[in-house]
């Protein structure tokens, strides 16, 4: 039982262990970019799917956690152990302004809560961009080294293998956790969680810290990874991503996020070495996930030949999750 | 910086030109919003759309001021159009739909008509120029066309609260604001409410491009920039409320004014964080109300 | 490739199906590939500009020109004569983390040799760290932070464009003299709050006061790139009273910002200098633009119709796109990119990235803008700055920077004095 | 047996409009009551006032000994007062053993165990509640697709988890048959004669009121108008003037 349900993860991951064996550094490094960014989408989805709240914000913890690493990687250099505690402290410190941020937002729910997200996205994003002194401003900072043996693609790619395989681990225990299910239950009905004795904000405000801790990380990795950071990774644009993925792969499914990181790339890559119409493409697809595949297409697939109740958590029947509590 | 009466007169009304600019582009995004739970992200889109259809009806049937203002009514009849095929088509068929879904419907309108505007348009700016003289007044210059703005912006606000205000239609759209059951239980066709609303929307979202044009050229990105602004704009006033948006295009174009003056790169940060400190306080807004879900 | 087949390509290219036309070009290139077994290696070349974005507008001379040259050189047989172009497009979106990402894209995907790009310096900083380390040639004919070929360089790297230092420092020239006649005190400066225009605006401070040093900036100025309305800045400068307002502005926020400070009175109370006035802008506010402002150029055509390579050029400009089309700054610069490209593998004898680096590494080749040679120590174009006050011409449609009038600031007195100055800068790459 | 719950002289305004006014009601821990009353006689009100739900303006409420007027509902419910909502108020894209886990885990204190595993926590515990609850066979159905006297029992199910001392149930049997209604009523009624859990109940069906409350309270405009047993107040006059008269 429990193996279909981490069954094509599974079959994801030994799938991403084996590209770099092809030889190929373009397909590397896509692989690479679809664990980030699929790491990214997940953590995205603590706060969507199990939590029934939109976020679009999150980028902002993503270019926190870049930017965290990328300014102590700058001072210190790309030593083994300086590279690997840049890499780290992108946790803590995504998890530092998720705290603060969190504080406020979680008291909203709904189209509130996105528009809040998005309000302070966008002022963090404009504080990134303004401090020119100790960010860089619009230049954002370059030389983002990392040590010998993880400049190579491949070798990289295996780094964020482990830090994505691990994290997908964490993310699963959390999503199957009591807590994970006090979530679930919070999407659901915040109002009647109260009432069998859950602190609902408190327990928002942790899911919103640990979403951020998480997207921090992903942001983290992708800073040595493009050897580069700009405050453009923290603008709400960047925000829609994790979005269009999860709801993509399907939002409702555990791993559907990071088949909707894959997807997603994959896509990307291939329009925008077709066409320059790229965004026209893109637009297009997202019409069609929306009216054809509401579910994504993780989602869809399951709904065909999975048994209900088992699948963690179901598909939505009725739209319950953009209304207010309170109304 | 040297405060004196002179500027901060001139600081005041460059700040209210900008706060009737933010409201033309915010009214039809606000209505929007109030009457349909719709968070359009591709409103300031259909106003790039309706600048680049005005810019070429002008250049068909320009030059002059007659032909221009010809130019912008047509435009704004275009993007009516647009609008009410694109709520009966599209639009109508979420309002059921998860929230997400929503925004991911106009954010890719967003992609979608950006790249139109690139296949049709190229990616040329378009501006229009009418060669404005600088108007001298008690010895400082001032811009005529910003009091052009200012006039058109007070008889937007004017209308639309006299519209929703004292007409039958007006009446409905603003009690669809309150309740859209209570409007539907009326038995009047909602979905034709629906629809002209969207029009309506658009159509003031192509005024403002036809406001917009002679000032700056329409660019493609220029949308980006814009929305943003205009949803702090319409969070701070509160969703569906046109007093709101009008009081809260204030505030936010004079904030900016006289943050340019003290702390010009930060100028945009600190009207966010109005925002955050807004939504903190009253998340509905200055003007919006607390009970509509 | 058949050399009719070619005209009839160039006459027929166009901005909006460049695309659909150079991947029918590649697919072409392929099939001859096949079909002549014996045909040499194709030259990769990767293109990184805007197709969307705020630089959407400004990348498309770079675009056409590419494009132009590619042809033109594919015409004649490929680089020495047997080494077809093959061009790659990609789209960096105006955003530097774009950039990095398509860079990786079409050096690892389509293994390209060189990439010509990109708009903003901000890109091309990070495009600078990709192509490093995969040791591919890029030549940026736009972008011209002077982080590029300092703190950031690489010996990959080639810049054709005069660098901010120069650029900024050619304005302060002729400033100084200004001020020193007018008796000017004080000034303000605005910037758009991005890399490019910190830079110059930064080289014009230090190079303005070592010049006049009891001239004073009272007060700078930022705006967020895209900035639509003014008003704010426009009544701040004013109230400042400066002797004039320096401008780190180009692009469409130039043509906005002038389109609006000239209702307000701005030019009536001040002098503008500096802003960036390419072919662009010129064509776009045409009478809205003040005569007698002064601003900078990179590559005016109209002031460089005695050079060869320039007449060359415009010749085939007006056969594909019309007599009334003229190439704007920016064309010229690309087509002095792919042009200096083509003169180095011929020097080289190779297409080889090794080569080709070495073969251009402190050469001199022949440009739009004349002869300039390659800065040893930086890979800097000695090319000069160019600037002029705007007046009408009977030749044009539009204004243009007076040729006449025009202060044509050589490379060599603008940037930094010693290479040993230069590397000081250079961090060390590991 | 002493006093559970102790209300006194309680008042909420909404706007100006004062919902409850002045409301004193003490409860003995072991008993079984109703709150009967008119729609908008501040039933519901007395309920999200007593849970925490709203805070009141003035007055006080005692519950178990402490002063609980001021508490957010999670800590009330801790305290041990739960209540089941009129409308089912249930985790709709769960299962229905999920439901109940979920809030018997919330019992345990277990919401903040973020790596634990979900599925081996309270079990038991849930199998028992749900078997209470007569609902034990479709514990793997998911809940959306439960009839509605199903959800009504679940909302009872999800209130027990938190093994309460005092249960308030909002009409428990409202949209129900018949013979659901009595199977509900026989289950509370157990709920109180075997576990002794204080039952506090308000119910439109006046035959589930006069057969299962040993006292009844009726309010009429925010205010106690009466209160008694069953029989006096089947014989009050002025209670079946406002309540019966006005609901016919």
């Amino acid at each position: 039982m429990k193996f279909s349900r981490i069954g094509p993860a599974s079959v994801f991951f030994a799938f991403m262990a084996i590209v770099p064996l092809a030889g190929s550094v373009f397909w590397t490094m896509i692989a690479t970019e679809v664990l980030i960014m699929g790491l990214f989408a997940m953590s995205f989805n603590l706060i969507y799917g199990y939590m029934g709240q939109i976020s679009f914000g999150h980028a902002a913890f993503f270019g926190i956690g870049a930017y965290a690493t990328a300014m102590i990687g700058r001072t210190f250099g790309n030593d083994y152990g300086w590279f690997f505690l840049a890499l780290a402290m992108s946790v803590p410190v995504a998890a530092i302004f998720a705290a603060i941020i969190g504080f406020f937002v979680i008291r909203r729910t709904g189209i509130y809560f996105a528009i809040l997200t998005m309000a302070f996205g966008e002022l963090m994003f404009f504080l990134v961009f303004s401090s020119y002194s100790v960010t860089g401003g619009d230049n954002g900072i370059q030389g983002l080294l990392p040590p010998p043996l993880l400049r190579a693609p491949s070798h990289y790619h295996y780094l964020v293998l482990c830090v994505v395989a691990l994290c997908f681990v964490l993310l699963w225990r959390i999503t199957q956790s009591p807590f994970g299910y006090t979530l679930r239950a919070i999407r659901d009905n915040a109002k009647r969680v109260r009432f069998i004795g859950v602190n609902v904000e408190f327990c928002m405000w942790v899911n919103f810290v640990v979403a951020g801790a998480f997207a921090g990380l992903a942001g983290g990795l992708w800073a040595p990874f493009t050897r580069s950071v700009a405050p453009t990774l923290l603008n709400w644009q960047e925000s829609g991503i994790p979005v269009f993925m999860a709801l993509i792969g399907g939002a409702y499914t555990f791993a559907g996020p990071l088949f909707g990181s894959l997807i997603y790339t994959l896509l990307h890559a291939w329009v925008t070495g077709v066409t320059q119409y790229w965004s026209l493409v893109i637009g297009l697809v997202m019409v069609f996930i929306v009216f054809l595949a509401p579910t994504g297409v993780v989602g869809s697939v399951l709904r065909q030949w999975r048994t209900p109740g088992i699948s963690a958590p179901a598909e939505p029947k009725t739209p319950t999750v953009a209304s207010p509590e309170r109304g | 910086m040297p405060f004196d009466a002179d500027l901060l007169m001139t600081q005041l009304v460059v700040g209210v030109a900008r706060a009737m600019m933010l409201f033309l582009l915010s009214a039809g995004l606000s209505l929007i919003f109030g009457v349909m739970n719709v968070l359009n992200f591709a409103h300031a889109t259909f106003l790039l759309l309706g600048g680049y259809i005005i810019y070429s009806v002008y250049s068909l049937i320009g030059p002059g001021i007659l032909m221009f203002l010809l130019a912008v009514a047509a435009g704004c009849v275009v993007l009516a159009a647009i609008g009410f095929a694109l709520e009966r088509l599209v639009i109508s068929r979420m309002y059921e739909r998860e929230l997400p879904e929503q925004l991911l419907l106009t954010f890719s309108f967003v992609l979608i008509i950006g790249d139109l505007i690139r296949l049709v348009w190229g990616v040329e700016d378009r501006s229009v120029s009418f060669n404005i003289e600088p108007l001298e007044i008690f010895g400082t210059f001032v811009n005529p066309y910003q009091f052009v703005v200012i006039g058109l912006g007070l008889a937007v606000a004017l209308g639309l609260w006299m519209f929703l205000k004292f007409t039958r239609y007006g009446r409905i759209v603003r009690a669809a604001v309150h309740s859209r059951e209570m409007v539907s239980a009326l038995g009047i066709r909602i979905r034709l409410i629906y629809a002209s609303v969207f029009a309506l929307g658009l159509a003031l979202a192509a005024l403002a491009a036809g406001a917009f044009l002679p000032t700056a050229p329409m660019a493609l990105g220029v949308d980006i920039d814009l929305i943003v602004q205009s949803f702090a704009v319409v969070v701070i006033g509160g969703f569906g409320s046109i007093l709101g948006t009008f009081v809260a295009s204030l505030i936010v174009g004079i904030v900016y004014a006289f943050s340019v003056l003290v702390w010009p790169n930060g100028a945009l940060a600190v009207v966010f964080l109005i925002v955050v400190a807004i939504l903190i306080w009253r998340p509905w807004g200055l003007f919006g109300s607390e009970l509509r879900t | 490739m058949l050399k009719d087949q070619n005209n009839s390509f160039l006459n027929a290219i166009s901005r909006r199906d460049f695309i659909l036309k150079s991947a029918t070009a590649g697919a072409a290139v392929m099939m001859s590939r096949h079909a002549r077994a014996e045909a040499a290696e194709p030259y990769r070349l990767g293109l990184l500009l805007s197709a969307t974005g705020s630089g959407a507008n400004y990348s498309e001379g770079g675009i056409k020109a590419v494009t132009n040259a590619v042809a033109e050189i594919n015409g004649r047989g490929g680089l020495l004569g047997k080494h077809q172009i093959e061009l790659h497009f990609r789209d960096t979106q105006s955003k530097p983390d774009s950039a990095a990402r398509e860079a990786r894209d079409v050096i690892t995907r389509d293994n390209v040799r060189a990439v010509i790009g990109t708009w903003s310096s901000a890109e091309a900083l990070a495009v600078e760290e990709i192509i490093d380390e995969h040791k591919v040639l890029h030549f940026a004919a736009n972008s011209n932070s002077s982080r590029l070929t300092h703190e950031n360089f690489s010996p990959w790297f080639f810049q054709y464009s005069p660098d901010t230092r120069m650029e900024s420092g050619a304005i302060a020239v002729v400033l100084a003299e200004m001020a020193k006649k007018n008796n000017w005190k004080s000034f303000v400066s605005i910037g758009q709050d991005y890399e490019w225009a910190r830079a110059q605006q930064a080289g014009f401070l230090e190079a303005f006061n070592k010049l006049v040093p009891d001239v004073k900036l009272s007060k700078e100025f930022w705006f967020k790139i895209g900035e639509t309305s003014f008003g704010p800045y426009i009544s701040g400068i004013m109230a400042m009273k400066p002797d004039f307002c320096f401008g780190a502005i180009a692009g469409k926020d130039n043509v906005t910002f002038i389109e609006q400070a000239r209702p307000a009175g701005l030019f009536k109370r001040t002098v503008y200098p500096g802003g960036l006035l390419s072919l662009s802008e010129l064509q776009q506010l045409k009478d809205a633009l003040p005569r007698g402002m002064i601003g900078v150029a990179r590559a005016p055509f109209y002031a460089l119709l005695d050079q060869p390579v320039m007449q060359k050029y415009l010749k085939m400009y007006h056969a594909a796109y019309g007599a009334d089309a003229y190439p704007s700054d920016w064309a010229c610069m690309h087509y002095d990119a792919v042009y200096g490209l083509e003169q180095a593998v011929t020097k080289a004898g190779s297409i080889e990235n090794e080569d080709v680096r070495k073969a251009l590494t402190g050469a001199t080749i022949d440009t739009c803008r004349g002869k300039a040679t390659f800065r040893a120590c930086n890979n800097q174009l000695g090319v000069p700055s160019y600037v002029g006050t705007v007046t009408d011409s009977p030749d044009y449609k539009f204004p243009i920077l007076d040729p006449k009038t025009m202060t044509k600031v050589s490379a060599e007195q603008t940037w930094l004095p010693s290479c040993e100055e230069v590397q000081a800068l250079q961090k060390k790459r590991a | 047996m002493g006093t559970l719950l102790s209300v006194r002289d309680l008042w909420r305004s909404f706007g100006g409009l004062a919902v409850t006014q002045g409301v004193s009601l003490d409860l003995e821990a072991g008993s079984q009551e109703a709150i009967i009353g008119p729609n908008g006689a501040g039933k519901s009100t007395f309920f999200n006032l007593l849970t925490g739900y709203h805070r009141p303006t003035s007055g006080s409420i005692v519950f178990d000994g402490v002063e609980v007027s001021h508490m957010p509902p999670h800590r009330i419910v801790r305290r041990g007062m739960s209540r089941a909502f009129q409308v089912a108020n249930i985790f709709v894209r769960m299962t229905v053993f999920e439901n109940v886990r979920c809030a018997v885990q919330a019992h345990m204190g277990r919401t903040l165990d973020l790596f634990g595993n979900a599925e081996s926590q309270g079990t038991e515990r849930s199998r028992e509640i749900l078997e209470m609850c007569s609902l034990a066979d479709k514990a793997e159905t998911e809940a959306s697709s439960l009839a509605q006297g199903d959800r009504k029992k679940l909302e009872l199910a999800l209130a027990l988890a938190s093994d309460p001392k005092l249960l308030l149930l909002d009409e428990p049997t409202a949209g129900m048959s018949l013979e659901e209604t009595h199977e509900t009523m026989k289950v509370v009624d157990g709920l109180n004669r075997t576990l002794g859990i204080t039952v506090l109940f308000t119910e439109h069906d006046m035959s589930v009121v006069f057969n299962h409350a040993r006292r009844i309270t009726v309010l009429h405009r925010g205010k106690i108008v009466a209160q008694g047993l069953p029989d006096e107040i089947r014989n009050n006059e002025y209670a079946q003037e406002i309540y019966f008269g006005e609901k016919s």
